[in-house]
């Protein structure tokens, strides 16, 4: 694992980096370089199984972190590739031609974050939300509760019980 | 034609046991069902119940002229084969209108309904339907093969189509059934009565949970009610004719009863066992066994 | 990031789009799915049987036999299966399931409702006959339960469907279930399960509802 | 009368005088056109003066002396004939020429006046050395004129047939030498009188110039001259070579074979494989001329063997050798005038043709002349031919005959489908010249007339009226009248003749005047449907009428000739229906192929009838003791190609699915109904043979294989037309099986199949077809939902499907259930079974049709489609009306078919008490079970009327979908192989190994033709070897 990462150190710019168990590492790259890098991966390292591509709203920073998770079956090893993309401008390369379903989830996160990918089929598409017309969900600026307090007419609520001291007193009147 | 208040009014008492007889019988055999499972089952007038419900409800929609004749034709298919079989052979009350025509009639008569069926359901517009009755038709062509050569085999020996006939020379005792003295015949009829019943493994044409629920997808309420109706009417009729044939027939009501429910009770009995044909399956099935046992049955009275 | 009108997407389903159609005779004409291919008719109130009696009979006959759609629409409907096997066996009780709205009497509502399942739900009951009983099971269909704040769950059935027993729990057990088909027998036969008509009496208000949350609404307003 | 040696007199002093006009070529040629009529006239004088007295040939003498010293001309009937023919050719040809001849300047005129000229003399001449001289005179000249239109084919190949023609000369001169030595005499009556073949050594010399003769007439393989002239020169010169040339040669060939009759064997065997072998090769030909000159050498062929036959053929040898060499002379001149006129290398690109319709319609006339159609001479010709030859036994040759015949056929009608059907708009326009016009016209109608005269001469046609084909004459004059007005006459047409046949016929033939009625009323229905169709119909009132009365002609028919007379004109006019169709060019052949088998089978077979009874009356059938098995399997398939049974319905799918709207009914309603006839009649006459019970035992599971096998692959089409074509196939299965059975119930099933069949497959293809018309598609699953649209049609094809699946109370359940009683009757279970089960494979593609066409979802495109056209609509419920009738009271017309039925089966008959019919079996009240039924159907109608009357009318999309809604009608239409499962399981059944089987044989033959054509290599050495070769094996074949 080390000496991979090594390796793949010489050749590209790679910060960060967590081994998390034996057989599992995360790699931080500049954006220019992720698809570089996995695709290197995929070419010359085995790592022929994407396994998901996930996101994290790091609205502190201003940045959404794009997790490029793939897996060499032979060598039952996981790399986890991460980079950081401007949450003002969220557009990544596509990487769709590398694996077909690696799509799927860039229309999740395009639906979910707003993130665009640029050419990969279908991104426009309704992935699980239908006609979804405000800010992308999972941003953290949206803020849920309000919404659904505005939108799904919320049952007033009479008065709220502590589980803990309602079944006491319930269960154990005397003590 | 001279028109016969007296046969008229019998033939529709007769009808209206039989319609009373094929739903206790539907709930006896689904009672028997959970009773196989371990559970108590529907009430025994469970039946009654939902047709009268399906019959209750308020609000319907059709979806053009052929839609609404489909039950039409499924129930006159159904009642058609109850009119043209005799169900007691003694006396003549209840030998109903099958002076009018002997088993060709019969045989083809059930296509009637089918096909009146097959109709409506397509006008709905489901595919789903459309799927179960093109399974139904390419599953009936086979079924028939059987059955046909034991018709044949019993019009052989007895020298008469006529079905009245043909019960009639099945008298005198118990060893004088088709039974006995046509074995082979019978075998043949009774596994091709498993396709005409439509219980598992043969009932792809409604195929609950695959093509649900295939040509009645669309049918509801009072269209449903009276496909209901006809249904219990046509089991104990379908199982009134295998009885004509190789049972003996019915000398009076309770021997009717008995052995149409024993006849209905052997393809439940093996729906409880076995599961469900695949079309291509289910339509070589009646070219293997069965058919064998027809040509037996032929060649025995050639 | 913010969102304007610009930049709303459109929800038009490009099956139900207009179209030009050119036919054999060599003329075009236009298509229009959402008129041609499906009845726009509202729904109608059918008063009950005039004579009480003959109601009261309907009604009884309507509660011994309740007629499931098989329609899980959360993760409530785990708790369905149960119902049949032969530890509650609810056939006793005249209820079996259906396949196919068309035959079917009462719709379980199992648990939490996305806008997504909601507008699959309002298409299957309106596919079903007047009388028709809806079951809402579990505590998201009273309040939202543990979704409450999500932006995609709704947090009261009763807004847009007509809602005839409540049971409430997370999830409920089948003997819960058991009691709320019996709660809804009562009803039934108390002449008190008009939902249906309820639905068409107050349609306006429903549809209303209904659309404020789907906002891709590309059905008719009433799914015959 | 002027003195014949004129003929060759002033041909000779205009020839020279030619030579003083100068440059003046119009001048010159109107001498040469005044003198080819000139000698026309002489000659036609003397045909008229020998037609209309029996005298003595006159015998010329030139220079005074009597033979053997001096030339001797003969002119008798035979050859005023000869040279009447020679001398109309010779004045048309040069008409047609005009161009040519005017073009090459009076050089060419004079050798065109030369070779009519030795012509002439070959044919009157008496002298062998004359002859020889004249035939080298003519071969000068004809070489002369293949360079007529100078290319760089036609002179090596003008060249090569100048070393052929010498080779052959070269034999006859020294055949002449030997014989003169031998006899001591040139005159061909004492050398025959001299009996050279006794005398060593000159049997050889008759042999030399026999044969020399014999290579004259091309035959294969020594023709490869032949062909390169027929391909490169010019067609008119082709027409010349073919048409009058190879006619004198026969003629010369005739007037020889005194000389040697040890050679006629042979003679018949050299033919008859040219004839065989050339039509092989014409297979696998493109060039129009190159083809023309393949059948040529093909037709010649088949005429140097008749002359071969002489012996054979007795008194009937000259009416045969005439109608086919006229047929031949006439068609193969007009088929190279028509290829000089459109002038392409390319048979395919005859459908220039159709610019000029005059022309198609020549080009039909000279094709089915060649053929032998009627009413063209060849007709009668080949007819006479297999008569005399099978009433001397000689069945080998009936067969070589009847191959030849059928692979001329093949190219012949392809390239006439090419004509009809191929597309001509990037063809070039071409202008008509009206002298190369006329004497293609003059030839067509001499053709006709001939062919009119020729059956004048027929024995067993008196009973043949010609005023139906007069009829079809004037319809097709007026073919420029718009549709209303023809479809007025010929429905008017046809219904005079009912009313003029029909009520007789009732009264004194209850067969024939149910075949009658179905025929002629059925047509008066499918005419009715022609309305709809607007502007002219070109060209469809006389085929269709032409096909109305071949099979009005079958029914009237006493005499086999009559019969088969109808026969052919029938197949003509269905051919003609058929390929009407959009598609239907290769199904159209295919028909025509069957066909043309098919006829010949019954022609053999009626030949061997001829053979034994010596009587052409159909009933003579039954009076033949020998052969029974062999006659009735040869008509039995001859009818069994129109009904389409498994095996030889190959072509029924294609050219009934396309064919017109109208067409299709009248295909298959009707047209198949002939071949049920046609049994029929074979079995009422052969039925007492107790040979014919075993082959009726192998027809019965024929007919049975044929249903099961056509109900099934009805059931995995696609394409509603071709769905109803595979049904009719089953449907005439079952007529087989039934007539097969040979009793009294099974007979009845097949007549009231028979009628069934016709009331409910014309309604069902009138109202596909009038669907089709207004979708414009024939794929059912492009259809759907129309029920809405087209109510009148639904209906229709509601009856049309229940009555068709003999489900009660509808006419269909009467035929089930006399199938039932008859089988057990006849104890046929197995088969019976067999026919049980396809009966109800039918269901699956009857529902299959209904539903998808009718019911499921409706197409966006057929939003706005109307109902069907009225016109349609009025056949289809007239007939509507006429199942009903039959449903409702069976015994109306089951009581006349049994009683008519009991002449020829008295037993098992059915016994009827009111409408209560009684078999040995079973018993079956058609009225009753019609209001039972009825009663019943309505007392729950009314029921659920009551309980659900307002109930709310939803649309398409209205379905519960698994909570979605579905979002286009194509995919929500479930249609397209419906039954997958069943093909699954049972497909197998409906492999196309038959199709495949006639596919292998059709490769197979053509790469034989194309393997056999390698011996033509073009090379004139070559050719020399094959004449030297064939001049030896033939000497040793003989010795």
């Amino acid at each position: 694992m080390k000496s991979l990462i090594d390796k793949l150190g010489k050749t590209f710019d790679i910060k960060d980096i967590v081994y998390q168990r034996p057989n599992l590492a995360f790699v931080t790259v500049s954006k220019e370089h992720v698809l570089n890098l996995i695709t290197n991966l995929l070419d010359y390292e085995g790592f022929s199984h994407f396994v998901l591509l996930s996101c994290v709203d790091w609205i502190e920073d201003n940045a959404f972190q794009l997790t490029y998770f793939l897996n060499n079956p032979t060598l039952k090893i996981d790399i986890a590739v991460r980079c950081f993309i401007d949450r003002n401008n969220p557009t990544m390369t596509s990487a769709h031609h590398l694996w077909k379903q690696i799509a799927t989830y860039q229309r999740e996160l395009k639906e979910m974050y707003g993130i665009d990918f640029p050419g990969s089929p279908g991104v426009d598409e309704n992935f699980v939300l239908e006609g979804w017309d405000n800010i992308p969900p999972m941003r953290r600026e949206f803020d849920t509760k309000k919404y659904a307090e505005e939108t799904f007419f919320p049952r007033p609520r009479n008065k709220t019980n502590d589980p803990k001291e309602y079944m006491k007193s319930k269960m154990y009147p005397n003590d | 034609m001279d028109f016969d208040i007296k046969r008229l009014g019998f033939t529709l008492l007769g009808l209206l046991i039989v319609l009373n007889w094929g739903l206790l019988m539907n709930a006896f055999m689904r009672k028997i069902g959970a009773r196989v499972a371990r559970r108590i089952g529907i009430p025994w007038h469970q039946p009654w119940i939902d047709l009268f419900k399906n019959y209750s409800i308020r609000s319907q929609i059709t979806h053009g002229l052929m839609f609404y004749l489909g039950p039409i034709f499924r129930l006159s298919g159904g009642v058609g084969i109850f009119l043209f079989m005799p169900m007691i052979i003694t006396g003549d009350h209840w030998l109903n209108y099958s002076f009018q025509g002997d088993l060709v009639l019969i045989m083809y008569f059930q296509f009637f309904g089918m096909l009146g069926m097959a109709l409506g359901a397509g006008e709905g517009g489901h595919p789903y339907s459309a799927i179960g009755i093109s399974r139904g038709l390419s599953q009936f062509t086979t079924i028939e093969v059987p059955l046909t050569l034991a018709i044949i085999s019993l019009a052989i020996q007895y020298d008469t189509l006529s079905l009245a006939d043909i019960v009639r020379a099945q008298q005198g005792g118990f060893m004088h059934w088709s039974m006995w003295t046509n074995p082979f015949a019978t075998a043949a009829g009774m596994l091709a009565a498993l396709g005409t019943l439509g219980h598992s493994p043969f009932n792809l044409v409604m195929a609950p949970n695959e093509i649900p629920i295939g040509p009645p997808t669309e049918y509801h309420s009072t269209f449903l009610g009276v496909l209901q109706s006809n249904g219990a009417i046509l089991h104990v009729v379908e199982a009134a004719l295998f009885m004509n044939l190789f049972f003996g027939g019915a000398t009076n009501w309770i021997e009717f009863i008995v052995k149409t429910f024993l006849i209905y009770f052997w393809s439940v009995f093996v729906g409880m066992v076995f599961p469900r044909f695949r079309i291509e399956q289910s339509v070589t099935w009646f070219l293997k066994v069965p058919l064998v046992l027809g040509v037996i049955a032929v060649v025995m009275f050639m | 990031m913010m969102v304007d009108d610009k930049n709303k997407k459109k929800f038009d389903n490009p099956h139900y789009a207009k179209r030009e159609v050119i036919g054999p005779d060599g003329k075009s004409f236009i298509v229009d799915p959402m008129n041609d291919y499906f009845c726009d008719a509202r729904p109608k109130v059918h008063e009950p049987n005039i004579i009480p009696a003959v109601e009261k009979f309907l009604n009884w006959a309507r509660s011994k036999s309740l007629w499931v759609l098989g329609f899980g629409t959360g993760c409530g409907s785990i708790e369905i299966p149960p119902l049949i096997t032969p530890r509650f066996d609810v056939f006793r009780f005249g209820i079996q399931m259906r396949p196919t709205p068309r035959q079917s009497n009462v719709f379980i509502i199992s648990g939490y409702l996305s806008v997504k399942t909601l507008k699959r739900v309002i298409r299957s009951y309106e596919q079903m006959q007047n009388p028709k009983y809806v079951l809402a099971l579990g505590s998201c269909t009273v309040n939202g339960g543990m979704y409450y704040d999500s932006y995609n769950t709704i947090n009261r059935l009763d807004y847009y469907l007509p809602v005839d027993v409540y049971i409430a729990g997370c999830m409920p057990r089948p003997e819960a279930i058991i009691a709320g088909f019996n709660k809804l027998k009562e009803l039934i036969r108390e002449g008190k399960g008009e939902g249906a008509n309820l639905y068409a009496k107050n349609f306006d208000w429903y549809k209303a509802n209904q659309k404020k949350i789907i906002k891709d609404w590309n059905m008719p307003d009433y799914n015959w | 009368m002027v003195n014949p040696i004129h003929i060759v007199s002033i041909a000779l002093g205009v020839a020279f005088a030619l030579g003083f006009l100068g440059k003046r070529d119009k001048l010159s040629l109107g001498l040469v056109l005044s003198t080819l009529a000139g000698m026309v006239a002489i000659s036609a004088g003397w045909f008229i003066h020998f037609l209309n007295s029996s005298v003595e040939p006159l015998q010329i003498f030139t220079g005074g002396f009597k033979p053997p010293f001096a030339i001797n001309l003969q002119m008798g009937l035979a050859e005023a004939t000869f040279t009447l023919l020679i001398n109309v050719a010779g004045f048309l040809g040069a008409i047609y020429l005009t161009k040519e001849l005017l073009k090459t300047g009076k050089n060419m005129m004079l050798i065109f006046l030369v070779f009519i000229l030795g012509l002439n003399v070959m044919v009157m001449t008496r002298d062998l050395f004359n002859l020889f001289v004249f035939s080298e005179i003519q071969s000068i000249a004809l070489a002369g004129l293949i360079i007529l239109d100078p290319n760089r084919k036609s002179i090596p190949s003008g060249f090569k047939y100048v070393i052929a023609t010498g080779l052959i000369s070269s034999f006859l001169l020294l055949g002449t030498v030997f014989a003169y030595y031998f006899s001591g005499t040139l005159n061909i009556d004492f050398i025959s009188q001299a009996s050279l073949q006794y005398v060593k050594g000159g049997a050889v010399a008759v042999f030399m110039v026999i044969l020399a003769v014999i290579l004259e007439l091309k035959p294969f393989p020594a023709n490869g001259w032949a062909l390169d002239v027929y391909e490169s020169a010019h067609p008119g010169i082709g027409a010349l070579v073919s048409g009058i040339a190879g006619t004198t040669s026969l003629f010369v060939l005739y007037k020889l074979i005194p000389v040697a009759p040890f050679i006629s064997d042979i003679l018949i065997t050299l033919g008859l494989v040219s004839f065989v072998a050339s039509n092989l090769l014409g297979l696998s030909q493109t060039n129009p001329n190159r083809l023309l000159g393949y059948s040529s050498i093909g037709q010649l062929g088949l005429l140097s063997a008749t002359i071969g036959m002489q012996q054979l053929l007795g008194d009937k040898f000259i009416f045969i050798a005439l109608t086919i060499l006229i047929s031949h002379f006439f068609a193969k001149a007009g088929l190279f005038w028509l290829s000089g006129i459109i002038n392409r290398d390319d048979i395919k690109d005859w459908a220039m043709l159709r610019k000029k319709p005059i022309l198609l319609v020549l080009f039909g006339v000279f094709i089915f002349s060649l053929i032998g159609f009627p009413p063209l001479p060849s007709f009668f010709g080949k007819w006479s031919l297999i008569m005399e030859l099978s009433a001397g036994n000689q069945y080998m040759l009936v067969t070589s005959i009847l191959i030849g015949s059928f692979i001329e056929g093949i190219y012949l009608f392809r390239w006439l489908g090419y004509a009809i059907k191929l597309d001509f708009s990037d063809l070039p326009e071409f202008k008509l010249n009206i002298s190369k016009f006329l004497p293609t016209l003059t030839w067509g109608i001499l053709l006709i007339a001939t062919g009119v005269v020729a059956s004048a001469e027929m024995e067993g046609l008196s009973g043949l009226s010609y005023w139906p084909l007069i009829f079809i004459a004037f319809i097709y004059l007026i073919d420029e009248l718009p549709i209303y007005i023809k479809n007025t006459l010929s429905i008017a047409g046809l219904a005079f003749y009912s009313w003029l046949t029909l009520p007789e016929l009732y009264y004194t033939d209850m067969l024939r005047f149910i075949f009658m009625g179905i025929f002629l009323i059925g047509g008066i229905l499918t005419l009715i449907a022609g309305y709809a169709y607007k502007g002219k119909r070109r060209g469809f009132y006389p085929v269709a009428l032409i096909m109305y009365a071949g099979l009005a002609y079958i029914i009237q028919a006493s005499t086999t000739l009559e019969f088969f007379f109808g026969w052919e004109l029938m197949t003509a006019g269905s051919y003609f229906l058929i390929i009407r169709g959009k598609k239907s060019i290769n199904h159209a052949l295919s028909y025509m192929l069957f066909s043309i088998g098919g006829a010949y089978a019954i022609l053999a077979g009626f030949g061997i009838t001829f053979a034994e009874t010596q009587s052409m009356l159909i009933a003579s059938l039954s009076q033949l003791s020998n052969m029974v098995p062999l006659v009735f399997i040869l008509l039995a398939i001859g009818f069994m190609t129109k009904t389409a049974s498994l095996g030889l319905h190959i072509w029924l799918p294609g050219a009934h699915a396309e064919a017109e709207s109208d067409v299709s009914p009248m295909v298959s309603a009707i047209l198949l109904k002939a071949g049920v006839f046609g049994l029929l009649l074979l079995m009422i006459a052969m039925g007492n043979n107790p040979q014919i019970a075993t082959i009726a035992y192998y027809l019965g599971w024929l007919g049975a294989l044929t249903a099961l096998v056509g109900n099934m692959a009805a059931a995995f089409q696609e394409d509603a037309k071709r769905l109803l074509a595979y049904s009719s196939i089953a449907q005439l299965g079952y007529i087989l099986f039934a007539l097969a059975m040979m009793s009294h119930l099974g007979w009845l099933t097949a007549m009231y199949y028979s009628i069934n069949h016709f009331l409910y497959k014309a309604i069902l293809f009138l109202t596909i077809g009038a669907v089709v018309l207004k979708v414009g598609t024939h794929s059912m699953y492009k259809m759907g939902g129309l029920i809405k649209n087209m109510p009148l049609a639904f209906i229709a094809v509601l009856i049309g499907i229940i009555a068709l699946s003999g489900v009660p109370p509808l006419s269909g359940f009467g035929g089930k259930w006399l199938f039932y009683n008859a089988v057990i009757d006849k104890h046929w279970y197995f088969q019976g079974i067999i026919v049980f089960f396809s009966g109800i494979v039918a269901f699956l593609y009857l529902y299959k049709l209904i539903y998808s066409i009718f019911l499921g979802q409706l197409k966006d495109n057929l939003r706005h489609v109307t109902d069907i056209s009225l016109w349609f609509a009025i056949p289809i419920y007239i007939l509507i009306i006429g199942i009903m009738i039959i449903s409702a009271k069976p015994e109306w017309l089951l009581q006349p078919l049994g009683k008519m039925i009991s002449q020829w089966y008295p037993n098992g008959a059915l016994a009827w008490n009111g409408g209560l019919a009684t078999s040995t079996y079973g018993y079956w009240n058609g009225n009753g079970v019609m209001i039972t039924i009825g009663i019943m159907f309505t007392t729950i109608l009314i029921w659920l009327i009551v309980l659900s009357r307002k109930a709310q009318k939803v649309k398409q999309f209205n379905i519960v979908y698994a909570a979605e809604a579905p979002q286009r009608p194509e995919t929500t239409h479930q249609s397209y192989n419906m039954y997958a499962g069943y093909n699954k399981a049972l497909g197998w059944i409906v492999a196309p190994k038959i199709t495949e089987f006639w596919n292998m044989m059709s490769d197979w033959i053509l790469s034989l033709a194309h393997f056999t054509r390698l011996i033509y290599n073009g090379n004139g050495q070559r050719y020399l070897i094959y004449i030297l070769g064939y001049f030896v094996i033939i000497y040793f074949l003989v010795f």
